[in-house]
């Protein structure tokens, strides 16, 4: 499946094309560079002068070409607010985003698969029922709410876990400081990671359960059971490989949803990532920091779909990239 | 000349459908009794103008010195604010029933903008097919993946930093039913998409082709009715949502302003208290944004239990 | 017998459809032993087809899946368009009109599909379903007109008027395919296509439909291309048979000449293996292999694949039709070459 | 002793509104190495038999009550680990449709293997070259590469070549086929047919081969069973039934073929169609659209007795039996 792979890679400059086009656009229209760089008690004439050399009265083309130039070199701007460039400005706090997505990620995966199967398998028993009452209050509660009740609770009322910031990170390699490595950095990311979880989790409880329920009903099911073979089997080889198939699809499409709510999460936390740093540039019109998250947000996202796309291809045999000319 | 045709077979198509949706419905309590809830918030917060005991929105019913006032059951509180007041002196009873009555519109409005969006590019890619269709699906799988949250957290904090605070907040409520309505397009698109193929496909549709009808007829009078159940079933999810992403978006300070609060902007501001203990700002309306999403929630399960449309997935 | 015929009603000349697999210039892009080459698939559902019919006949078309038989229904019925070829209608020809131009032949040409259950409207009473098409396409009736007209096509068929504000569901499969039927009969057409109208029904149920049909021949005149899988049904129902391989006629003959004798190898191994009441052995000429898939053909005969009788010729080299001295009509290098020997 | 035993096997729907009886009291026996064919059509109840038979009903469908000896145990009884070890290993199942029954994201090789070490203590590759040997005996080409193929890279006549390998892995007592020819062309029909037939004679395989087409019956069958609304309304040896029906609904059956009637003419036809489980109606459940049907017919159920060559549930078979006899005699003068 040559065309499956090319299209893919297509789309996603495509679309990185698109959000450089947007950025761009947005670097255009917000906020005045000369500004920032240079206050406003200057005449009129530095200012033309300083934009012929700032290249601002260049063509359109030629200012969106210089854009993407740079942008390839990682040259996103300098921030206005922390005078350093935009990029380095994301990347230190890349870390702290990406550990709280991993910790939520891991929650849904590790809850959402047992839960979703026990409760498809056992659709009458009453934990299903009581599972599934939470998760329809699940999806309700928006993740701040979830956030909010939970410092509520466990920081405010009982005071037993930290209610913002990272705490004590460890030093790993390069900009990355991790939170796994200290009690007191478990401490400080339980929280967070839960309540990024809870509404996606519920979520994906809901998809497996209905995706497991209509694959139980399939002929082949039933074959496997005339064949004699073990029910654990039945559940976890024939019935789970079907399930997951369109899970994996939803769940690409979640990633999205998932980043946004970092934003949600690093709010009510003050967790210091992306997120929260996004917001506090939107405050301060601190453009490059601005356009830098987008294009970093937008590159992500291509990414991760990108790869879901082809780990798809792999898991499906109908798809069978993994023979590829075939 | 069709219009003859059109009366009696709605009603009667109506008549048919409702009761075997009644007979369900007056069997599932967990549906009778959300419709309840549903239809009492509602209709408490549409008339909020008649039966709050304050203007919100009136300074001069406002005093700051009674701001932070518990409900009445909890010590130190006034009887006159059922449910205590704001940070501002607000009744807050009265501001949950004005802001309650902001998140449904909001929702309505921006549901109603993506269902209208969402249907028309769904009708004409399915039926019309080929380039344009897979160009369309291809930019809905896009925009999905990037998700609404994430789109309208974009476009509102650029539109934000663009205009200024006041400009956004005066017009808040129109961006963010632009923003909530074209954002979710896809999901409307598809669902209509996948049914309009899966009908499409039945020999009822070539039977009405061989017999002449033209296309406008087809898509009018056959498929659009048979293609009802799916989207029934996602508005109602789709409400909720919407309602969920404005509250977001407000807490974010993107959406509703403090002055003109919606359930959102509510808990947010009263986030700033829970620490020095005046929970009330933000629990209590919480639990009412918790319990309205809820029931709309509960609401579309029953339906798609009855109806069990085929829905778009993956 | 077929030398003095007047015009046929139906006449399919050369017909050809094919469906392209690969769509846009990049999936026709193939990774091969690590070079890029281009080719296109595309399924050659039905290959230079040429049939007619004369006015009252039933021409049966019977093949196995994948030979292109509902293909040929669909083209006849315009809801495909000739990928080559040429079908004419009483002497004009048809696969290349307009809608608007198509109209008025809408009232002649009509058919009844295979699933009772998906060919009805589900939200649509019989009374709207039936009374939609006398409408359109008489502007001009007034309501006791359709009313009449609506009553008299249900009477026709054997459904009960008194149930017109029914719905579809509330009816059995063989209900439904009378109501089907009768939906085709409100234009008061004089061709029906019936693409498989009873493989969905019952045994029992099947008997009723098949004597409806021939009913509404006999009292209407009708002229029927009847599209089936089921030999058993063609020996009773057709009057010419064509055997449909892989897109391609391989044997039209009289329904009796064709069953009497056969000529072309598969037509033979088709017969020999419909499973018989009254003898309880399996006793059919077994095939090579299966039907291949209608991608990319090779060249020569479709059938040399599978074929007993298959030489080099009949791999290179397409047979084309021969009249035989019954007057059938057999595609077949060993029929033409005399070389069929009796096989068991 | 005979291999199969079924008494009174009662099979009922729990649905919404009431509870429907989808098998009625079926009895009957299989001897070993018998062929037996239940025909009937659809909503007769034969796939709920054959299911039944296997223990494997899914809901809402349940055995109500009945027993069914196999091998002298009784399946309904079994608890559900020795339903597991009987299923697929003394009593195997062909499926109707070859395209869905294999599960599409597992390769065949996988799919045999672990049926053979779900009933044996194999290795892996004992079981592979087991099932090499199999599919070469239901005459499958290059049978090393099919095991690595996918089902969808194989034809429905391929597959369904390849469930009944699979069924015949284990050296099963009972093979339950559920109209195994069914999904496919006539031609493959043929050569299935004509496999199954070997091996079931080759390999002393009993088998109930479920169908509604007569014509299959006829060819692979020793024995026919018909049934009808959930009831077996005639059984007796398939060339009795086949020559000589006696109940109505099978003569029914068998004259609206349209081989036993003249190209053009009418079919002769059964009126009206099979009542729908839950509206059964009173008395013989065939009266409604029997043209002998009298007060009795409507009132009681018909027991089963023996006439002519075969076993009918018909209160009025004596009757039929002599207009029979008078339409020949006047046929003649």
């Amino acid at each position: 499946m040559f065309a499956y792979l090319v299209k893919r890679a297509i789309q996603a400059v495509a679309v990185m094309f698109a959000i450089s086009l947007i950025a761009f656009a947005i670097q255009g229209n917000l906020g005045d560079p000369l500004r920032e760089l240079v206050g406003q008690s200057v005449s009129e004439e530095v200012r033309q002068q300083l934009r012929d050399e700032l290249g601002l009265n260049d063509p359109f083309l030629t200012q969106y070409l210089r854009f993407v130039g740079n942008a390839l070199q990682g040259d996103l701007g300098t921030s206005y607010f922390f005078k350093e460039p935009a990029l380095e400005v994301i990347l230190k706090k890349l870390p702290a985003t990406l550990e709280l997505v991993l910790g939520a990620t891991v929650i849904i995966i590790g809850f959402s698969v047992p839960l979703g199967v026990y409760t498809a398998i056992r659709p009458d028993a009453v934990l299903s029922r009581v599972i599934m009452a939470l998760s329809i209050l699940g999806i309700s509660v928006p993740v701040f709410l979830t956030a909010i009740m939970m410092i509520f609770v466990f920081s405010v009322e009982w005071g037993w876990l930290p209610s913002f910031g990272r705490g004590d990170v460890v030093h790993v390699w390069g900009y990355w400081e991790t939170n796994f490595l200290s009690l007191d950095g478990w401490e400080h990311i339980l929280l967070p990671s839960v309540a990024l979880a809870s509404i996606m989790l519920p979520l994906f409880v809901r998809l497996i359960r209905a995706e497991m329920m209509e694959v139980l009903q399939s002929e082949y099911v039933r074959y496997a059971k005339a064949k004699g073979i073990a029910p654990w089997r039945i559940y976890f080889i024939h019935a789970l490989k079907n399930t997951l198939l369109p899970v994996i699809t939803v769940g690409g499409v979640q990633i999205g949803t998932m980043v946004a709510y970092t934003i949600l999460t690093e709010t009510v936390f003050q967790w210091p990532g992306m997120g929260f740093m996004f917001l506090e540039a939107v405050n301060r019109v601190d453009t490059p920091l601005i356009v830098a998250y987008l294009i970093v947000v937008g590159f992500i996202f291509v990414v991760t779909n990108t790869i879901v796309d082809l780990i798809y291809g792999l898991v499906n045999p109908t798809v069978n990239i993994a023979r590829m000319g075939a | 000349m069709s219009s003859y045709i059109e009366t009696p077979n709605q009603s009667r198509l109506n008549r048919i459908w409702q009761s075997h949706m009644a007979y369900s419905f007056r069997r599932n309590p967990v549906a009778v009794v959300s419709m309840a809830v549903f239809l009492f918030i509602a209709v408490t917060s549409f008339l909020a103008p008649l039966i709050a005991p304050y203007n919100p929105y009136d300074p001069a019913q406002i005093d700051i010195m009674n701001s932070e006032y518990p409900p009445a059951w909890a010590e130190g509180a006034l009887p006159e604010f059922l449910l205590g007041t704001d940070d501002q002196g607000r009744d807050l009873l009265s501001t949950i029933l004005y802001g309650t009555r902001l998140s449904i519109i909001i929702g309505l409005c921006a549901v109603g903008l993506q269902a209208f969006l969402g249907i028309s590019i769904g009708l004409l890619a399915g039926y019309i097919g080929g380039r344009l269709d897979s160009l369309l699906m291809r930019l809905a799988d896009i925009q999905l993946s990037f998700s609404t949250l994430m789109v309208a957290i974009i476009f509102l904090a650029v539109t934000q930093a663009l205009f200024g605070s006041e400009t956004f907040n005066r017009y808040a409520i129109f961006f963010l039913v632009a923003v909530i309505g074209v954002a979710e397009w896809p999901q409307y698109a598809r669902t209509v998409r996948a049914t309009v193929l899966a009908e499409k496909k039945k020999e009822y549709v070539d039977s009405a082709r061989v017999l002449g009808f033209g296309p406008m007829r087809i898509m009018v009078r056959h498929i659009l009715p048979n293609s009802l159940s799916p989207i029934f079933v996602i508005s109602t999810v789709q409400v909720a949502n919407a309602i969920i992403s404005e509250a977001s978006l407000s807490f974010l300070g993107l959406g509703m302003p403090p002055s003109q609060p919606s359930l959102g902007s509510l808990i947010s501001s009263g986030f700033d208290y829970i620490f020095s203990g005046s929970w009330w700002i933000t629990v209590i309306p919480g639990i009412v944004l918790v319990v309205l999403v809820l029931v709309i929630n509960l609401l579309g399960d029953w339906m798609r239990d009855v109806l069990n449309p085929k829905l778009y997935k993956g | 017998m077929s030398t003095a015929l007047p015009r046929p009603l139906l006449d399919i000349r050369n017909l050809e459809k094919r469906f392209d697999l690969d769509h846009g210039l990049l999936e026709t892009v193939k990774l091969r032993g690590g070079k890029l080459t281009r080719e296109m698939r595309s399924v050659h559902a039905v290959n230079n087809v040429s049939l007619s019919a004369q006015k009252g006949e039933a021409l049966c078309v019977v093949g196995e899946s994948g030979c292109g038989k509902s293909t040929v229904a669909r083209l006849v019925a315009g809801l495909l368009e000739p990928t080559h070829g040429e079908i004419h209608y009483d002497g004009s020809r048809i696969d290349n009109l307009s809608r608007g131009a198509m109209a008025p032949l809408r009232k002649k040409i009509q058919m009844i599909f295979q699933n009772p259950y998906a060919s009805l409207n589900p939200r649509m009473t019989i009374q709207q379903t039936l009374e939609e098409p006398v409408r359109f396409h008489n502007p001009g009736y007034s309501k006791g007109e359709m009313q009449d007209r609506v009553v008299e096509v249900m009477r026709s068929v054997g459904v009960d008027p008194a149930w017109s504000k029914r719905y579809p569901h509330e009816f059995s499969g063989g209900q439904r395919q009378r109501i089907a039927i009768a939906r085709a009969l409100t234009v008061d057409p004089e061709f029906i296509i019936a693409d498989e109208p009873i493989s969905a029904l019952d045994v029992s149920i099947q008997a009723q439909v098949l004597n409806l049909m021939l009913e509404a021949k006999e009292s209407r005149g009708l002229t029927y291309l009847f599209i089936t899988h089921d030999l058993s049904v063609v020996e009773h129902f057709g009057t010419r048979v064509a055997v449909l391989y892989l897109g391609s006629v391989c044997e039209v003959a009289e329904t009796r000449t064709l069953f009497e004798n056969p000529k072309h190898p598969y037509t033979r191994a088709l017969l020999s293996a419909v499973p018989q009441l009254k003898d309880d052995r399996p006793n059919h000429i077994r095939l090579k292999g299966e039907i291949p898939t209608p991608i990319n053909l090779p060249p020569g005969c479709p059938f040399q694949s599978r074929c007993p009788m298959a030489n080099a010729r009949c791999s290179e080299e397409k047979p084309m039709a021969q009249k035989q001295p019954d007057g059938s009509l057999v595609s077949c290098h060993a029929v033409e070459e005399d070389r069929i020997t009796e096989i068991a | 002793m005979s291999l199969l035993s079924v008494r009174d096997l009662t099979v009922k729907f729990a649905m919404r509104e009431q509870t429907v009886t989808a098998l009625n009291g079926i009895s009957f026996d299989l001897a070993k190495g018998e062929r037996l064919g239940i025909v009937g059509e659809s909503g007769a109840g034969k796939s709920i038999t054959g299911f039944a038979l296997m223990n494997l009903l899914s809901r809402p469908g349940y055995i109500d009550s009945g027993e069914i000896l196999f091998e002298g145990d009784d399946v309904v009884q079994m608890k559900p680990r020795a339903l597991q070890d009987m299923r697929g290993n003394r009593m195997a199942m062909i499926f109707q449709d070859p395209m869905v029954t294999l599960n599409p994201v597992l390769t065949i090789g996988e799919q045999m293997v672990e049926t053979l070490r779900a009933h044996r203590q194999l290795s892996r590759e004992e079981a592979r070259q087991i099932a090499i040997l199999k599919l070469r005996e239901v005459y499958i080409p290059s049978p090393e590469e099919r095991l690595e193929q996918y089902p969808h890279e194989l034809s429905g006549g391929m597959r369904q070549r390849i469930i009944i390998a699979i069924a015949l892995l284990l050296d099963p007592q009972l093979i339950i086929a559920d109209e195994p020819t069914t999904a496919l062309d006539v031609t493959i029909q043929a050569d299935i047919m004509e496999l199954m037939l070997e091996l079931c004679q080759s390999n002393q395989v009993s088998l109930i081969l479920i169908t509604h087409d007569l014509g299959v019956v006829s060819q692979m069958t020793e024995r026919t069973m018909v049934m009808y609304a959930g009831r077996i309304i005639e059984t007796g040896s398939t060339r009795a039934i086949i020559n000589d029906p006696q109940h109505p609904y099978t003569q029914g059956l068998i004259n609206a073929l349209p081989q036993q009637t003249k190209p053009g003419q009418r079919l002769k036809q059964i009126q009206g169609t099979m009542p729908a489980l839950g509206r059964i109606p009173a008395g013989c459940p065939f009266n409604p659209r029997c043209e002998y049907a009298t007060a009795t017919c409507r009132s009681q159920i018909p027991p089963m007795s023996q006439f002519a060559q075969v076993q009918v549930a018909c209160h009025e078979v004596q009757r039929l039996q002599f207009e029979a006899e008078a339409n020949r005699k006047e046929e003649l003068a």
